[in-house]
């Protein structure tokens, strides 16, 4: 049996461009990795690391466990589409496996077994493998039909957005949408012709047979099949180039991501795996507040990783994003979206080597003496109440403070590291880092979360410990150092900043210091699924009458909960939300220091 | 019936007259002019909402006509008047109950600001100009070709001790917003830039209007004023000013420059004080009463005010005046 | 060349008919807000750089609108982002988004 | 331009009898000016005029740099007064704006103060003896120009036209700060439009040019240029102005004023060598007149009896563009042909060089 028919010509060359692309790009991606990164997949490969990794790959590249927990019936959707096919690939294998015994068969023999043995013969050998095959068809074939639905009218899916695609994409997905009902066509005459086939293919080739003349099924039978070959020969060809890179990336990914390696401030060679891992499933869509308030539909992480993908991301793109991670955290494939955004940020603006911030030499504008260090940051400093609400506090708790910046100090370096000038940030790191060491602080507190984030995670402060205000007003409750009235007649209402919970996974705290004070009503959105208050520092694209509108969504949200007093732990998120609400907005510490005992 | 004599057919004077009349009061109104109308009939269209000065001044004949009871004089003067006499120019005098005055301003002669070249440079035009020019739909340079550059300079007489015009005039910063978008959307390539002192946007909706200018329509604000027109190699006018934001001089070329001109009390209030014993303000415009129960009164009983006659005030103001003067006037001739 | 012991000093004056205006009209096409500025001085106020050198926003955005790029790019290079002016600007402008445009349009990236 | 403004501005201006005041920068560097002056009013027009040996300098530039007093100065200006009360004249003129304006302010002064003339005549009584008359008319002497300016165009051997062409030759003025920006009133014209010399020139058959900077200060500013590191602003300001008036390619500048004179034409030649700009026709500067040398041209003085040399600018080519005869060979020999010396060439001063021999006589 040669296994070869001239229709097979298409899935060939399709097949050797798909594998040859697919090589290629995983060589140089894996050839660019850093030493380290290298280091780390070596010691990964050959540890506990590699059989959980297997596990996920299970779990999620063909199960898609986290999208069931999502949307049930897009995680179907895709189950269908993956598992199904998997199975009906491995089934295909057994089958022939199972017939011809095991010997060497081209790949398109495998695809093509149908046309080269004789249906009925395999029916009659092996009935069950017919059924079975049938059955996974069918079940393939119902996952193709939710995505017909899903692309016509994506809110029967549950999604209110559903991605807008390019040309590569359409043309991946319309040869896909051909492949399972061509396959079915192909099988369904071949068994009118042959005979043969279980309950699907078989039963729609007996009802062939009977309603056409079998001149004109001989006539499209060829043609049938070379239809398939080409629908499959495209599918190949497009796919290394379109979304459905996903489906063999994200294996490799899950396996260096339990190898620990993970996408850094610049750009490097492993956040192509990130980048292409991505199936433009436009999960991350929904949750956007700029497309929910502002209609702002070509933003999203789905539309940046594909424009950085395709090396024509624009600034006002990459800036358009609050970075408020909420997309980060429902997206299936895990993929660190925020940092992604951040180093493409970096590699647009940052300007290295560059003797910018020199001004900051010898300057220390602090007061004040302590182990505990007080960093109020640049946007308390417009909330005073909260500053002098810190030194109720402090007074109370009877801390010696050392105050880094009540009489202004320097930036974060956050800011600029959202923008993308991380070089720049750094300039501010180490000023403030060594202004910290200079004054020999052992626990430093700020209540800005913006600063907070950088604080843990750039910092590297050995030996100070960095505190939320949040969480150090809870130890000295805790501790006993500091004592609150609690009445049940206090109702508040709790705002999670991003940079906190999201950001920081800050969530407790701050609401069990409420509760050391009166009632809390929780909002519709809050810990994980809390809303942006839209002034976040990360987009520099919205205008204010833009960030006044999500503010006020947000607002609504917090005051439909009936409290006297909305709740928040970050200046900029008060500043914003108090344009919106009806409600006084209040700090953490204020509400702490108009309640010590 | 009780005979009132309303002076000046300005929009604050046609707006008494008609308030009088409804309440079934004879009203005399005399215009020096042909027409009434006053200064409103040059205007193309009114701040903040752009309504056509016609329609305000057709409204306002309407309503006069819907009583017999007002005989209008145009092109007389009153040259003397007491609460129950005007003197005409003519010599003619006619008895009366009760006198409003409402003869309104005088536009600032831009000449007196000689360097700015009003008069001597052509294309250096006034506001009032530039409305005559929207009425004719016809903004253009003298020599027929369109303006690429245009600055627009506020407080041409006003808020100016060198001419003598301390006060400010109100309406000239407005009015220079709304020209600027006026021109621009009349010619959107071209540069349209502001002059200014302050900027006072002091109505409702006027600020709305100000940053519409800004934002949608890119007119340039420049804090500064100009200090002196010249002519250019090109024959364009050559201005200076400083940039008072920056600190730093600023000059450029331009192909029109529109002066705001300032509302003047007019030269005849010297002698209703000198003949009528009525009280002038330092300004030149006239003493009411007081500065809030009686402001649309004088200090003689019998002879109201209404208008731009005791300050610079924009249309609706003025209209505003000539409802209540007549109130006034009515109070005042009941309680006769 | 004589040197006299004088120079002659480079007229102060903004020419806005030498000056080269692309970039400050592309500065404010894209962001046509930048012009509802009204001078206030509150960015500068509460500049966080400002408060450490002279730095002064409000007065780099203005000469960048009259076609005063010279130094423009150093100045705003002093700014730290951290976004105090936004919150205080009466007009709402984006003065971040400022700060980022006018160091694209001046800057090499 | 419509420039009907000047007719705004008028003043009297005494036909006859004249008290004359010279000025320090004028007799000092274009002394043939003044001589000029006289020769005009006396010969050509037979007016009277009394030039007085007993006057001095009006302390003006001391004043403006800050060096002499008001009081001081207003003694100084009294006593002028009263020599010319002495000679038994009203009509006082002077050659120097600086001058003019100073009087100007001091009769203002007196006028708004009268306490300050009190004083004056005090002072001026304990130091010198004298009392003194204020004049009935005070006049600069281009305003007397200006007021005979049509007895001169009648008398006119040339007018102000280029004879290669038949065009009017273009004209920058400059009437000097202190002559009508102090008060507009006291300057024909006003300070925004000023007529006294675009009068002149008009009717001698030029054309006025008009552009940008024509009411910018020359640059002189007193103390900006006496002290050395201030003369940047000078020079500053001189430049502003030449590069406002270049592209109206003018013959060239008359100034009302001596030391405007003085700048625009020396300056010229400090900027070439400083940065190499150059101005006027080929680079070889714009020449600088005084109206008392405009209207000699006219009247056909020959230039080098009216001074010209000493300009810093050669003025070959205005004279040759007028059609003046002139023998180059004696351009640098003084009274009775003495030789003056010669100037190093520059680019603003190289007819010199081209030039071919001199009769030197020791």
């Amino acid at each position: 049996m040669t296994f070869f028919a001239d229709f097979c010509i298409p899935f060939i060359v399709g097949e050797i461009i798909l594998f040859t692309a697919i090589a290629i790009k995983y060589i140089m991606w894996l050839k660019g990795l850093p030493k380290s990164d290298k280091k780390l997949i070596l010691k990964g490969a050959f540890s506990p690391r590699f059989f959980t990794a297997t596990w996920e790959v299970i779990r999620e590249s063909l199960l898609h466990h986290r999208i069931f927990k999502v949307n049930p019936l897009l995680g179907y959707m895709h189950m269908s589409l993956a598992f199904g096919w998997f199975l009906l690939i491995s089934v295909g294998w057994i089958e022939t496996i199972a017939y011809l015994g095991l010997k060497m068969i081209p790949l398109h023999g495998h695809v093509f077994f149908k046309y080269f043995i004789p249906l009925n013969e395999i029916t009659a050998h092996k009935p069950m493998f017919d059924f079975v095959m049938d059955f996974l068809l069918l079940f393939v074939l119902s996952g193709v039909t939710l995505a017909w639905i899903k692309r016509m009218r994506s809110r029967a899916m549950g999604m209110k957005k559903t991605t807008q695609h390019i040309s590569f994409d359409r043309i991946a997905l319309t040869a896909l949408w051909f492949v399972f009902p061509v396959r079915l066509l192909c099988e369904s005459v071949t068994s009118a012709i042959y005979g043969g086939g279980s309950f699907l293919t078989g039963g729609i080739g007996t009802l062939l047979a009977a309603g056409i003349n079998t001149e004109i099924l001989h006539a499209i039978y060829e043609p049938l099949w070379w239809l398939y070959s080409c629908a499959l020969g495209i599918f190949f060809v497009a796919m290394p180039f379109s979304r459905y890179m996903h489906i063999f990336t994200e294996i490799p990914l899950i396996f260096l991501r339990h190898f620990h390696l993970r996408p850094e401030a610049k750009e490097k060679s492993y956040d192509n795996f990130e980048v292409e891992a991505c199936s433009r499933c436009g999960i991350c869509i929904d949750p956007c507040q700029l497309q929910m308030q502002l209609g702002i539909n070509d933003v999203q992480s789905v539309y940046f990783l594909r424009d950085r993908r395709k090396n024509r991301l624009q600034q006002k793109i990459a800036n358009n994003c609050l970075m408020c991670g909420r997309c980060e955290q429902i997206c299936p494939v895990g993929i660190n979206l925020n940092t992604l955004r951040l180093n493409s940020r970096t590699s647009m603006r940052n300007i290295p080597n560059e003797s910018r911030y020199k001004y900051l030499k010898n300057l220390d504008r602090s007061s004040g003496e302590g182990r505990v260090g007080y960093f109020a940051g640049c946007m308390t400093l417009l909330t005073p109440n909260t500053l002098s609400a810190m030194q109720r506090i402090f007074d109370a708790a009877r801390e010696d403070v050392w105050w880094a910046d009540k009489n202004g100090g320097v930036c974060c370096g956050r800011p600029l590291k959202l923008s993308g000038e991380s070089d720049s940030a750094q300039k501010m790191i180490d000023y403030n880092k060594s202004l910290f060491y200079k004054h020999n602080i052992t626990i430093l507190v700020t209540s800005c979360p913006i600063c907070l984030r950088i604080f843990n995670e750039e910092y590297k402060l050995d030996g100070i410990e960095v505190l939320h205000h949040s969480e150090y007003i809870l130890r000295l409750i805790e501790q006993g150092r500091l004592h609150v009235n609690y009445s049940t007649e206090h109702t508040f209402t709790y705002h999670d900043p991003c940079e906190l919970g999201r950001g920081s996974g800050i969530y407790n705290e701050p609401r069990a210091v409420i509760e050391a004070i009166g009632t809390l009503l929780e909002p519709s959105h809050s810990r994980k699924n809390a809303l942006c208050c839209g002034s976040s520092l990360a987009n520099t694209a919205i205008n204010d009458s833009q960030q006044l509108t999500i503010a006020r969504n947000v607002a609504e949200d917090l005051d439909n909960t009936g409290a006297e007093t909305i709740v928040t732990a970050c200046p900029l998120c008060k500043k914003a939300i108090a344009r919106g609400a009806t409600h006084q907005v209040k700090d953490l510490s204020e509400i702490v220091a108009a309640n010590i005992l | 019936m009780k005979h009132v004599i309303v002076i000046g057919g300005g929009v604050a004077g046609m707006q008494c007259a008609a308030e009088l009349a409804m309440q079934d009061i004879k009203v005399t109104l005399l215009e020096k002019k042909s027409d009434t109308g006053g200064k409103v009939r040059g205007w193309h269209k009114l701040f903040p909402t752009f309504t056509p000065a016609d329609e305000v001044l057709s409204g306002l004949r309407h309503k006069m006509a819907l009583t017999q009871n007002i005989t209008t004089k145009t092109g007389c003067e009153a040259t003397t008047i007491t609460p129950q006499k005007v003197t005409l120019s003519t010599g003619e005098s006619i008895n009366c109950d009760a006198v409003v005055v409402a003869t309104g301003y005088t536009l600032f002669d831009a000449h007196i600001k000689e360097e700015y070249g009003y008069g001597i440079y052509d294309n250096v035009i006034t506001s009032a100009d530039l409305e005559e020019m929207f009425n004719k739909d016809d903004v253009r340079m003298k020599d027929g070709s369109t303006p690429r550059r245009i600055a627009i300079l506020h407080c041409v007489g006003s808020r100016d001790e060198k001419v003598c015009q301390r006060h400010c005039s109100k309406v000239c910063c407005v009015t220079g917003v709304k020209q600027a978008i006026e021109l621009k959307q009349m010619y959107p390539a071209a540069d349209v830039f502001n002059f200014y002192m302050d900027i006072r946007m002091f109505g409702p909706g006027y600020e709305e209007m100000y940053r519409e200018a800004q934002q949608k329509y890119n007119v340039h604000f420049v804090r500064g004023r100009i200090s002196e027109v010249s002519p250019n190699i090109d024959n364009r006018l050559q201005i200076k000013a400083e940039d008072t934001l920056t600190g730093r001089p600023l000059k450029m070329g331009v192909d029109m420059l529109v002066l705001l001109i300032g509302m003047k009390s007019n030269d005849h209030n010297a002698s209703l004080k000198a003949d009528c014993g009525l009280q002038c303000q330092n300004s030149g415009f006239m003493q009411p009463k007081d500065s809030f129960l009686h402001n649309t009164e004088s200090n003689i009983e019998g002879i109201f005010y209404a208008g731009a006659i005791t300050a610079p005030k924009n249309v609706a103001e003025a209209l505003n005046d000539g409802a209540t003067a007549a109130l006034r006037v009515k109070d005042w001739l009941n309680k006769q | 060349m004589i040197n006299f012991g004088f120079t002659i000093n480079k007229p102060r004056t903004i020419d806005l008919n030498r000056n080269n205006l692309n970039k400050s009209n592309e500065v404010i096409r894209e962001m046509p807000e930048l012009q509802t500025c009204i001078g206030c001085g509150s960015c500068t106020a509460s500049c966080t750089a400002g408060n450490l050198t002279d730095f002064n926003f409000r007065k780099v955005h203005t000469l960048v609108r009259r076609g005063e790029y010279q130094g423009a790019y150093e100045e705003m290079n002093k700014c730290m982002l951290c976004g105090k002016c936004r919150l205080v600007c009466p007009r709402g402008i984006n003065t971040r988004g400022v700060v980022m445009l006018i160091k694209r349009k001046l800057g090499d990236f | 331009m419509k420039r009907s403004s000047w007719t705004d501005y008028q003043k009297d201006i005494a036909d006859d009898h004249y008290y004359y005041a010279r000025s320090c920068i004028r007799q000092n560097f274009f002394p043939g000016s003044e001589k000029v002056f006289l020769n005009i009013l006396g010969k050509d027009l037979g007016r009277d005029i009394f030039d007085d040996p007993l006057h001095t300098s009006c302390t003006g530039i001391g004043y403006h740099s800050d060096v002499v007093p008001l009081e001081t100065i207003m003694a100084v200006v009294a006593r002028q007064f009263s020599l010319m009360s002495d000679a038994g004249y009203e009509n006082f003129t002077s050659s120097c704006i600086t001058s003019f304006g100073i009087y100007t302010e001091l009769l203002a002064t007196w006028e708004e103060f009268p306490e300050t003339e009190e004083r004056t005549r005090e002072n001026l009584y304990k130091a010198t003896g004298r009392e003194f008359k204020k004049p009935k008319n005070l006049a600069h002497t281009s305003d007397v120009i200006f007021h005979h300016r049509e007895a001169i165009a009648q008398r006119a051997k040339r007018k102000l036209v280029n004879v290669y062409t038949g065009e009017p030759l273009k004209v920058v003025e400059h009437i000097g700060c202190h002559y009508a920006k102090i008060f507009p009133k006291s300057g024909i014209g006003g300070s925004e439009f000023p007529y006294v010399l675009a009068g002149m020139v008009e009717s001698w058959g030029g054309e006025l040019v008009d552009y940008p900077e024509r009411r910018h200060c020359c640059g002189f500013g007193f103390r900006n240029y006496l002290v050395q590191a201030n003369r940047g602003y000078s020079i500053s300001n001189s430049h502003k102005k030449l590069e406002s008036m270049a592209p109206y390619k003018p013959d060239f500048i008359v100034c009302n004023c001596p030391g405007c004179s003085m700048f625009l034409d020396k300056w010229q030649y400090t900027i070439a060598e400083m940065d190499g700009t150059t101005y006027g026709q080929n680079g070889q500067g714009i020449p600088v007149l005084t109206y008392e040398e405009m209207a000699g041209l006219v009247l056909g003085y020959d230039p080098w009896e009216l001074g010209m040399q000493m300009h810093q600018v050669d003025v070959e080519p205005l004279l040759d563009k007028m059609g003046v005869e002139y023998d180059p060979s004696a351009k640098y020999l003084g009274r009775n042909g003495k030789y003056l010396g010669r100037p190093e060439p520059t680019a603003v001063n190289s007819y010199s060089s081209r030039d071919t021999r001199y009769f030197i006589k020791q």
